[in-house]
């Protein structure tokens, strides 16, 4: 693995977080805003799994463990998140986040 | 030099599929390109010699979630309105926003020290991961089970009501 | 005491009775067609899993699950509190009417797997415990604010607690990745002794890790700026899930980041001060956060129409008074912090409580459905219970926030923080301009509807006089919650 | 009598209690509970009187019991010179205005508990010596107090009960702060007042300087001192009379009684340093100031509002000269004050229940139609503007000539301001007790018995006084006098730079 | 004067007259309802002819003591005793007080009887009998007293006697306006009198004495003298300066005189009791109580005696023209009091006492004959619709006549023996201007006096036919007094005959044990110019002789006339006189618009500025600056209320961040973490 060090993921691991970031921010669309969600976790789990098999012996499976914990909670969460974004549609006919205002102030 | 190219090669693909994931004005075009995103990042796993996670990567992420946020797009987006699906407002400041930030934590890894930064090696891990579930991890894998059950029965009260309408 | 997973069975008996009733609900729901009786089953296991806390092994702590929780005084605190909020949620749901329409067996089990899941939150001593277990508050929270049918607000609030909640747990677990590529352990105290190993630990990254953390554990305790969601979620959700959220799931919150950033990430030095890790600046960090918080919170619910959002606004700026005694970094102003917190519980569950009872009564949660309430025919009961923990929100001396404001500021006067103290006198003063808007309402003006009697359910009054009494008692006579929290501030953070 | 001070505090609560199980149908009688409530009081407080040993500056009738032993907090009660004589002012002016209460119409069983809790508040105040308790009571009086005004008051009783609550709970609030501070900061962290004087000198002097700010700002509001006075007005305009009544008669010396009992005990170097601008300064603006606007005023209860700011002057004018004449004369101010200015509020509401309203210039000639009401008026009045031959000529005589040996040209103000008081009282009286009647006045009645009955035990306690100063000047004195020494005594220098 | 005799009835003197009062004031409406006025009048009258037998009998008892010894003391109870200010309600009688005693009640008690003549048809008849005994309780507190606190209670009582009486008749605000101004008029004076007790016992207790009590000031005055108080001047100066301008205020005289003419808005009885026999002369009682104090105040005594002899002269100078029956008494009143004030500032106390006692009988005597002839026309009191009543009146008209010759100083009525001794004190001790001023007073006392005489008797009945028809001499219990005053008014002077005609004069002997302190012996022995005394007393005579001929030749005769008198005068110092030379209207734009104006200003501020400012306060305190903009506009709007509102608007800021957008809640969430670590980062570099 020469040439190839921790900061190359990191920093992948870094511009998928940030994508993920802009995607949260820019996206009116419920749906959409998830999948940014899905990037940040990707991010994360690039991290763990990085540190990982950088970290020796020690931290050799911790990484690794808690990055399928990370895609299990993301499954529950995407399941909860469909239902209540259908939930959400079956109501008002648009998952555009705009069209959920009434809540404010 | 391979494990490098591979690498860029594996990023590339990682960050141009988020990149159109976070781009792109059409949910169904978003949705499609995430699959890229997550085949990267499957792709990383292997060259950090994490091969379960691959295959978890693989089969729940990309198998599951996605095809299930897929399903969704279908069922809320009219086929006609897809080119307008995805809006985005005010991208400038969230560009400013993540930029920044991103600056500041870039300079932050650059320059911070990692705990034992050297490589590890690429054996098997499914045996150890099987292992660790079983013994120092049984309690997060028996309440990650009870999470799932209760992302189960909500889903289920959440989208029970629509069906019985 | 470090014990295997078999023999930490002996402290978590209360996590099993939970687990055993989420489950028993669901089956019951499935096998019965009479539900109704589903809430006192629920308030049963509660009544129960507060029993097994209270009668728990007493014997200055361990480690449970290989080292993943930890069982020492601090979590038996929380985990009273929270078990305390978990029995109001569902007293409170069993007289709610809202809660009536709803799926009983999902409801109920729904409630307590989410109870569950705040127990773990206060005992986490891993990051990926923590993770977990607040990923688990957060799902069941998303499904339980989300719960009430065809109601817009309702849906509206969990799609935003879900966007939100995503966003900052997802943000939270980006930096703990960082704290882990530094300690290369998941362990609290592992990461501990890494970081205090060396002398030279990359500052810079610290502190991004910890601030991507607080967006996570502040997203739980609602602080801002990451305090967004609540108010809309707790006017969307169901009363008693917004009262649940804004005790139980606030308090599992501060346990969890009292747990994070004192044991794991700072040493406690003989004196009963906290050394923070050297050059890290979260203390500073959070001290701002803190001010914002109670200014903000206060200021915002100055204008509230809806009572239910004033209290959301109200419960932002209580957890800002709470922070006073975080963010002290001495073992005083975390017993404050826990003296609040408990003072909290009691006045908001009260106050949250009343708002259900209107709400049940005249189906709206306005203050202007509260005009006149006094006046009408056995309403004035209704009204002095609600004067009372608002009174106490407000910190007026003989009720129990008194008690809990005097101890955050005394604690904060002892260690120096003369502006923190200021501001938060000033706050709270504020404070009482909307805390006396329902007051105002109730008393000072006449009812719209004075013909008609109020009419409250037993069952309701009595746990609303159960609170009141509270208030009143502990805020005279507090000695027994003030040696509870100083009993329960013991850390177990032996490593072997 | 073992317990007089629980006693004579708790007693209210217990009418409270009754007050509140009474069932509806015995509506008349809840203001008969208050009144047989608050005559034990007042039995209790004649017994405390009697019995109280003039020959020491020490605490008599203690009771001391651990409360809070977390944070050294005590059940901490006692009386000594000073408070003696408030307890006596709060138990006669509650007595009082239990019956100027008779007119309320409406919710009178909120009315008369709410009274009764105010009154333990009030109580408590005086008889308190842990900090911690003092605290407590001072705080307990404000809801009440909201509700009072809030619920029984003026067409502005909303806002006026919401600034009386705003204002007060900001001082209060400050005075929490201190007392923190002064728990921490001392060589032994404690609440209580006695023990805190003690180790007074422990404390350095720019943490003192801060504190009495704080302390005064706090207690000033209460006073109210300029310019923290704007509550009063609207408070008192929208009050219904007992509680106009009681807010004069004894609120407002809580101010004065807590910078007594707090800033000049426990910070005396501090005091001795600040007093002569922060109650000398200030104490005369309020003199003058308050007289002018006084005179300025439509409103007859306004006008004997603003009339009691300038009165309060006096009080602390006294307190900042530190001498022995001064510092009694203050005290003796303040109850003559009580009781001049709960004459006079429950002057305006007997006319304001007859005719409905207040405006000065809206009367006439009520003299013709009401000799017996204008007669307790015009001696009320001249009280007021400090008559010798009535309580309140001792008193500012005594404030004066403490001041004169320190603050010559303040003195010469606050003498000055009798004029302007004489100018403003009499004024207002011409106008609406002299002259010709107006016909829709003809048939308003005289004084009923129950008026009577408030007003006469007042007037008679301001004629003797007048004559004989020394009942309440004999119970002050010894304890004046020994804290006149203590701050007199206590220079900066003393103060040890502990911090 | 060491150990003073202690009597117990002397109280009974000064509370008689206060049970009296206390009897009226609650009893007196039902009595006068059931039994009608005699009960009334019984107690009325009773308690203060017994209180003056009483005085006559502590008189009688003090003539038993050789004179060094004749001091009485009566102590009653403890004041108060505070900060070395040891005061006891105590009363003191010297040959002083006794004589004043015994005018108050003497003179009381016959105006008391009077006054059931003349108050017989009001309805309130009881309450001025009250307020009438009140008064000779607060007057014979204000002798009486032994320290100078008791005297000030007694000072100030009369000063509210005094209102209530003005205003007697309230239903006219009129009345009641002019009881106003005597009152805060006298405050005036009464601030200056607490003014300078502060400073005389600070003084006292600078040099170790702290006391008010009148005989021990006497024995410890001379420390004061050259104690100095401020800027040079020395305590005792200061002192009696101050408690000079407070006389000024009680006595009427310049600056402080403008209540007294209007005073006499109250019934006649009133104004012959209080505003001419008893309270105005207070100022010169009490001067000469403090002559010792006075006396090491040489400045003080030249100030007293000038604005003495300005005043009688000021005074006499509009008393020419005016046409009130009762206000040309007011303004020889003030004139007299004037005299007197001469008396003791140039060092002649007996001279002042005595004149104090002769112009209560004449003064009395002329108030209460201006009041019958009031009562005999209906209340008129426009000399110019009276006239030729000498025969339909005759006893009001002799006794006026003696009383006028009297006050003119026409040997040998009483008034000649004691305002020719001020008058000739005033040239014996070296104060010749002074004297020139009273000699010209004097011309013009005969002149005005003589023109009320002529105006009111003499002449054609100028009123209306029904007035005429009316005319009746007035009841038995009126005249009755107005003959004993009218004898008095004759014979009073006896006791102390000029120099020039007899060696010993009994008044003075009698009086100088409390003269005779070294220092006021010192001032008092200037005695120059023993010969000429006679002499200066014919060139009085002379003027007042040619001050009678001008009134008789003017209103009897009728050879000169008024107008063209006026006229010839270029009217100017007519008019001035006429119109009391503008000092109500001077005080009116000087002083009472101004600070009507202030308070108007100050309420104005209290509501708008202050209200506004601590609001202000708090609101800056809760924003910070970044509410700039909200605050701009408020503080154009107006100051009030600024921070509830402000704060309120705060609140509705901050809960427009709560748009509702979920998008907007991720910026709070995700933009708040950038700036923490922008900050941070500029921070770490």
């Amino acid at each position: 693995m020469a040439g190839l060090t921790l900061n190359h993921f990191l920093v992948l691991g870094l511009i998928l977080f940030l994508l993920g970031g802009y995607c949260v921010l820019a996206r009116r669309n419920a749906i959409g805003i998830l999948l940014g969600i899905e990037l940040i976790l990707n991010a994360a789990n690039i991290n763990y799994v990085a540190f990982s098999f950088y970290g020796g012996q020690a931290a050799k499976y911790d990484g690794q463990v808690f990055a399928i914990f990370v895609i299990m909670l993301a499954a529950a969460e995407a399941v909860i998140g469909l239902a209540i974004v259908l939930a959400i549609y079956q109501n008002l006919r648009t998952i555009d986040v705009s069209a959920t205002e009434s809540l404010s102030g | 030099m391979g494990p490098l190219i591979t690498f860029y090669a594996l990023a590339l693909l990682a960050i141009v599929s988020a990149a159109i994931t976070a781009f792109s004005r059409n949910i169904v075009h978003s949705a499609f390109a995430l699959f890229g995103a997550l085949a990267g990042v499957a792709g990383i796993y292997v060259l950090l010699g994490a091969d379960f996670l691959f295959i978890i990567q693989i089969f729940i992420y990309i198998g599951g979630i996605l095809v299930v946020t897929i399903f969704a797009v279908m069922l809320t987006q009219g086929i006609a309105d897809v080119n307008v699906s995805n809006r985005a407002v005010g991208v400038l400041p969230a560009l400013v926003t993540a930029g920044v930030a991103g600056g500041v934590m870039f300079y932050a890894i650059i320059h911070s020290s990692w705990y034992h930064a050297r490589p590890g090696s690429a054996t098997p891990t499914t045996y150890w991961i099987g292992d660790a579930f079983l013994g120092p991890y049984v309690l997060p894998f028996e309440v990650a089970s009870l999470v799932l059950l209760a992302a189960l029965i909500g889903a289920i009260v959440i989208s029970r009501q629509e069906v019985r309408e | 005491m470090e014990l295997g997973n078999l023999a930490s069975l002996q402290a978590f008996y209360p996590e099993l009775l939970l687990t055993a009733a989420t489950l028993v609900i669901v089956l019951i729901d499935l096998l019965t067609s009479d539900k109704s009786w589903l809430g006192e089953v629920a308030l049963i296991s509660t009544s129960g899993a507060l029993l097994l806390i209270g009668v728990g092994p007493l014997d200055g702590g361990a480690w449970l699950f290989r080292r993943m929780l930890v069982y020492d005084s601090f979590s038996i605190f929380f985990r009273a509190l929270i078990a305390l909020a978990a029995l109001v949620a569902v007293w409170m749901s069993i007289g709610s009417q809202e809660v009536r329409r709803c799926e009983q067996g999902e409801y109920y089990s729904i409630l307590l797997a989410s109870a569950l899941g705040m127990l773990l939150m206060t005992e986490s001593a891993n990051l990926l415990m923590a993770y977990l277990s607040l990923e688990f508050v957060s799902l069941t929270s998303y499904v339980l604010t989300g719960i009430l049918r065809h109601n817009r607000r309702s849906q509206e609030a969990a799609l935003k607690y879900l966007i939100y909640g995503g966003v900052a747990s997802g943000t939270m677990i980006y930096g703990m990745s960082w704290i882990f590529g530094m300690a290369g352990s998941l362990d609290f105290m592992a990461i501990n002794r890494a970081l205090f190993a060396t002398s030279h630990i990359p500052v810079l990254a610290v502190f991004i890790a910890l601030v991507l953390i607080l967006s996570g554990l502040g997203y739980k305790v609602a602080s801002v700026p990451f305090h967004m969601w609540a108010p809309d979620v707790y006017e969307g959700a169901p009363i008693p899930i917004t009262t649940f959220l804004a005790v139980g799931s606030k308090a599992a919150g501060f346990a969890l980041m009292t747990r994070f950033f004192y044991p794991a990430i700072s040493h406690l030095g003989p004196d009963g001060n906290w050394q923070p890790l050297n050059q890290v600046a979260w203390p500073q960090l959070l001290l701002v956060v803190c001010i914002i918080t109670m200014t903000l919170g206060n200021l915002a619910a100055l204008q509230q129409q809806n009572m239910k959002r004033m209290l959301a606004y109200s419960s932002i700026a209580q957890a800002g008074y709470a922070l006073m005694g975080f963010v002290l970094l001495s073992n005083d102003g975390l017993i404050a912090m826990l003296v609040y917190l408990f003072a909290y519980y009691v006045m908001d569950a009260g106050a949250f409580l009343v708002v259900m009872i209107v709400a049940n009564l005249t189906g709206s949660e306005d203050i202007s459905a509260y005009r006149g309430l006094a006046w009408r025919r056995g309403g004035a009961l209704l009204a002095i219970s609600l004067t009372i923990f608002l009174l106490s929100l407000t910190g007026i001396p003989a009720t129990i926030g008194f008690i809990g404001k005097f101890y955050v500021f005394a604690a904060a006067i002892r260690e120096r923080f003369y502006i923190l103290a200021v501001i938060g006198i000033l706050n709270s003063v504020v404070s009482l301009y909307y805390y006396m808007r329902p007051v105002k309402a109730m008393f000072l003006e006449q009812p719209v509807d004075s013909v008609s009697a109020v009419t409250v359910e037993y069952w309701n009054y009595g746990l609303m006089g159960v609170l009141a009494l509270a208030t009143i008692f502990l805020g005279l006579y507090p000695p027994p919650i003030i040696s509870f929290a100083s009993n329960s501030l013991r850390f177990f953070i032996s490593s072997s | 009598m073992n317990h007089p001070l629980t006693l004579i505090t708790f007693i209210p609560l217990i009418g409270m209690a009754l007050i509140l199980v009474c069932p509806p149908a015995f509506k008349a009688g809840y203001k008969w509970i208050a009144a047989a409530t608050t005559l034990p009081q007042l039995i209790i407080a004649g017994w405390l009187v009697h019995n109280f040993s003039t020959n020491t500056a020490g605490i008599q009738f203690v009771e001391r019991y651990p409360w809070i032993r977390a944070y050294h907090i005590f059940y901490f009660m006692g009386v000594d010179g000073i408070s003696i004589s408030m307890v006596l002012l709060t138990a006669i002016i509650c007595f009082i205005s239990v019956f100027a209460s008779f007119s309320i119409e409406h919710g009178e069983k909120g009315y008369y508990a709410l009274l009764m809790l105010l009154d333990t508040g009030m109580m408590g105040v005086f008889v308190a010596l842990d900090f911690f308790l003092f605290y407590i009571f001072w705080e307990v009086m404000l809801l009440p107090m909201y509700f009072l005004i809030g619920i029984w008051g003026g067409p502005r009783r909303e806002y006026a009960a919401i600034k009386f609550f705003l204002y007060t709970l900001l001082g209060s609030v400050l005075i929490l702060l201190v007392m923190l501070g002064l728990y921490y900061y001392g060589v032994t962290p404690t609440f209580d007042m006695t023990q805190l004087a003690a180790q007074s000198s422990s404390y350095s002097m720019t943490f003192q300087r801060i504190c009495w700010v704080a302390l005064f700002i706090g207690f000033a509001i209460k006073i109210p001192a300029f310019p923290f006075h704007t509550w009063l007005p609207d408070a008192h305009v929208e009050a219904p009379t007992a509680i106009s009544v009681i807010l004069a008669g004894v609120l407002l010396k809580m101010g004065t009684y807590g910078i007594l009992r707090v800033n000049y005990a426990i910070l005396p170097a501090a005091s001795h340093e600040l007093a002569w601008f922060f109650l000398g300064v200030i104490g005369t603006v309020n003199i003058v100031y308050g007289a002018m606007v006084a005179m300025a005023q439509t409103d007859y209860k306004k006008l004997v509002a603003y009339s009691s700011i300038s009165h309060m002057g006096y009080v602390m004018l006294g307190m900042a000269s530190f001498t022995a004449a001064g510092i009694n004369g203050a005290v003796l101010q303040m109850f003559n004050h009580g009781t001049i200015t709960a004459m006079l509020f429950i002057l305006v509401g007997v006319i304001y229940d007859r005719a409905h309203h207040r405006e000065i210039n809206g009367f006439g000639g009520l003299a013709q139609q009401m000799p017996l009401y204008t007669g307790i008026t015009g001696l009320a009045f001249f009280a007021a503007l400090g008559l010798p031959g009535l309580s309140a000529f001792i008193s500012e005589v005594l404030v004066l000539i403490g001041a004169w040996q320190r603050h010559p040209v303040m003195t010469v103000f606050g003498a000055g301001t009798a004029i302007l008081t004489a100018a403003y009282l009499l004024w207002c009286f011409q106008r609406i007790y002299l002259g010709r009647l107006d016909e829709k006045y003809a048939s308003l009645p005289d004084l009923s018995l129950r008026e009577g009955f408030t007003l006469v035990p007042l007037a008679v306690i301001v004629i003797v006084l007048g004559w004989y100063p020394h009942a309440i000047l004999g119970l002050l004195q010894t304890s004046l006098n020994h804290l006149n020494r203590v701050v007199l005594a206590a220079t900066p220098a003393q103060a040890v730079a502990l911090h | 004067m060491n150990n003073p005799q202690t009597v117990d009835f002397i109280r009974w003197i000064v509370v008689l007259p206060l049970l009296g009062a206390a009897f009226n004031f609650l009893l007196g409406a039902t009595l006068q309802k059931k039994l009608g006025r005699f009960a009334v009048s019984i107690t009325g009258c009773g308690v203060v002819i017994a209180s003056f037998a009483l005085a006559v009998a502590a008189f009688l008892r003090m003539l038993e003591l050789v004179p060094s010894q004749r001091f009485l003391l009566d102590d009653l109870w403890r004041w108060f005793d505070i900060g070395g200010l040891r005061l006891d309600i105590a009363f003191w009688l010297d040959p002083l007080s006794i004589v004043m005693t015994l005018i108050v009640t003497g003179v009381g008690g016959l105006i008391h009887l009077y006054s059931t003549g003349y108050m017989h048809e009001d309805p309130s008849y009881w309450r001025f009998f009250a307020w009438l005994n009140l008064f000779t309780f607060a007057m014979l507190t204000l002798v009486l007293a032994d320290n100078l606190w008791l005297m000030f209670v007694g000072w100030e009582g009369v000063g509210l006697c005094s209102f209530a009486l003005i205003g007697f008749w309230y239903t006219d605000q009129v009345n009641t306006s002019a009881g106003n101004k005597a009152f805060i008029f006298n405050r005036v004076g009464d601030w200056a009198f607490v003014v300078a007790l502060y400073s005389l016992f600070s003084g006292l207790s600078k040099v170790g004495h702290p006391t008010l009590i009148i005989r021990e000031i006497a024995r410890y005055a001379p420390l004061l003298g050259t104690q100095h108080a401020y800027a040079g001047i020395s305590v005792a100066t200061f002192v009696t300066l101050l408690l000079f301008l407070g006389a000024t205020g009680k006595s009427a005289q310049i600056p402080l005189f403008a209540w007294l003419p209007d005073a006499m808005a109250g019934p006649t009885p009133v104004s012959a009791l209080i505003h001419a026999a008893t309270m105005v002369t207070a100022g010169v009682y009490m001067i000469a109580r403090l002559n010792f104090l006075f006396s090491m105040a040489p400045l003080t005594m030249l100030v007293v005696a000038t604005i003495g002899a300005v005043t009688a002269l000021f005074a006499a100078t509009i008393g020419i023209t005016q046409n009130d029956i009762k206000r040309v008494l007011a303004y020889s009143t003030i004139s007299q009091l004037g005299y007197m004030f001469v008396g003791v500032g140039v060092g002649a106390y007996t001279a002042g006492v005595f004149h104090l006692m002769t112009h209560a009988f004449f003064k009395a005597c002329l108030f209460l004959g201006s009041g019958s002839v009031i009562h005999a026309l209906g209340g008129e009191q426009d000399m110019r619709r009276m006239g030729g009543l000498w025969h339909k009146l005759p006893v009001t008209f002799w006794t006026f006549l003696v009383a006028t010759l009297a006050i003119c100083g026409i040997p040998p009525f009483a008034g000649f023996m004691s305002k020719d001794e001020i008058i000739w004190s005033a040239f014996d001790t070296g104060h010749p201007w002074i004297w020139s001023l009273l000699w010209i007073a004097a011309g013009l006392t005969a002149f005005y006096m003589f023109r009320q005489v002529y105006m009111t008797f003499f002449g054609e009945f100028r009123g209306t036919d029904e007035q005429a028809h009316h005319l009746h001499e007035a009841p038995p219990s009126m005249s009755a007094v107005l003959v004993v005053l009218g004898l008095l008014s004759f014979a009073g002077g006896a006791v102390m005959l000029p120099r020039f005609i007899a060696t010993f004069s009994p008044f003075e002997v009698f009086l100088a044990p409390v003269f005779d302190s070294p220092q006021t012996l010192a001032v008092t022995a200037q005695t120059h110019h023993q010969g000429l005394e006679g002499y200066f007393a014919a060139l009085s005579l002379l003027l007042v002789a040619a001050g009678w001929l001008l009134a008789d030749l003017t209103y009897r005769r009728k050879i000169l006339s008024a107008d063209r008198m006026s006229r010839f005068l270029a009217g100017v110092p007519y008019t001035l006189s006429f119109h009391k030379y503008y000092v109500d209207e001077l005080y009116d734009y000087a002083v009472v618009r101004p600070y009507m104006m202030a308070t108007r200003a100050a309420g104005w501020f209290d509501l708008h500025i202050i209200d506004g400012l601590v609001n202000l306060a708090a609101a800056t305190t809760v924003l910070g600056s970044w509410l700039s903009g909200l605050f701009d506009n408020y503080v154009v709007d107006g100051l009030v209320n600024l921070a509830a509102d402000a704060t309120l608007a705060a609140g509705g800021r901050l809960r427009r961040l709560q748009t509702g957008s979920i998008n907007g809640y991720l910026y709070g969430l995700l933009a708040a973490v950038m700036v923490i670590l922008l900050v941070r980062a500029v921070l770490h570099t």
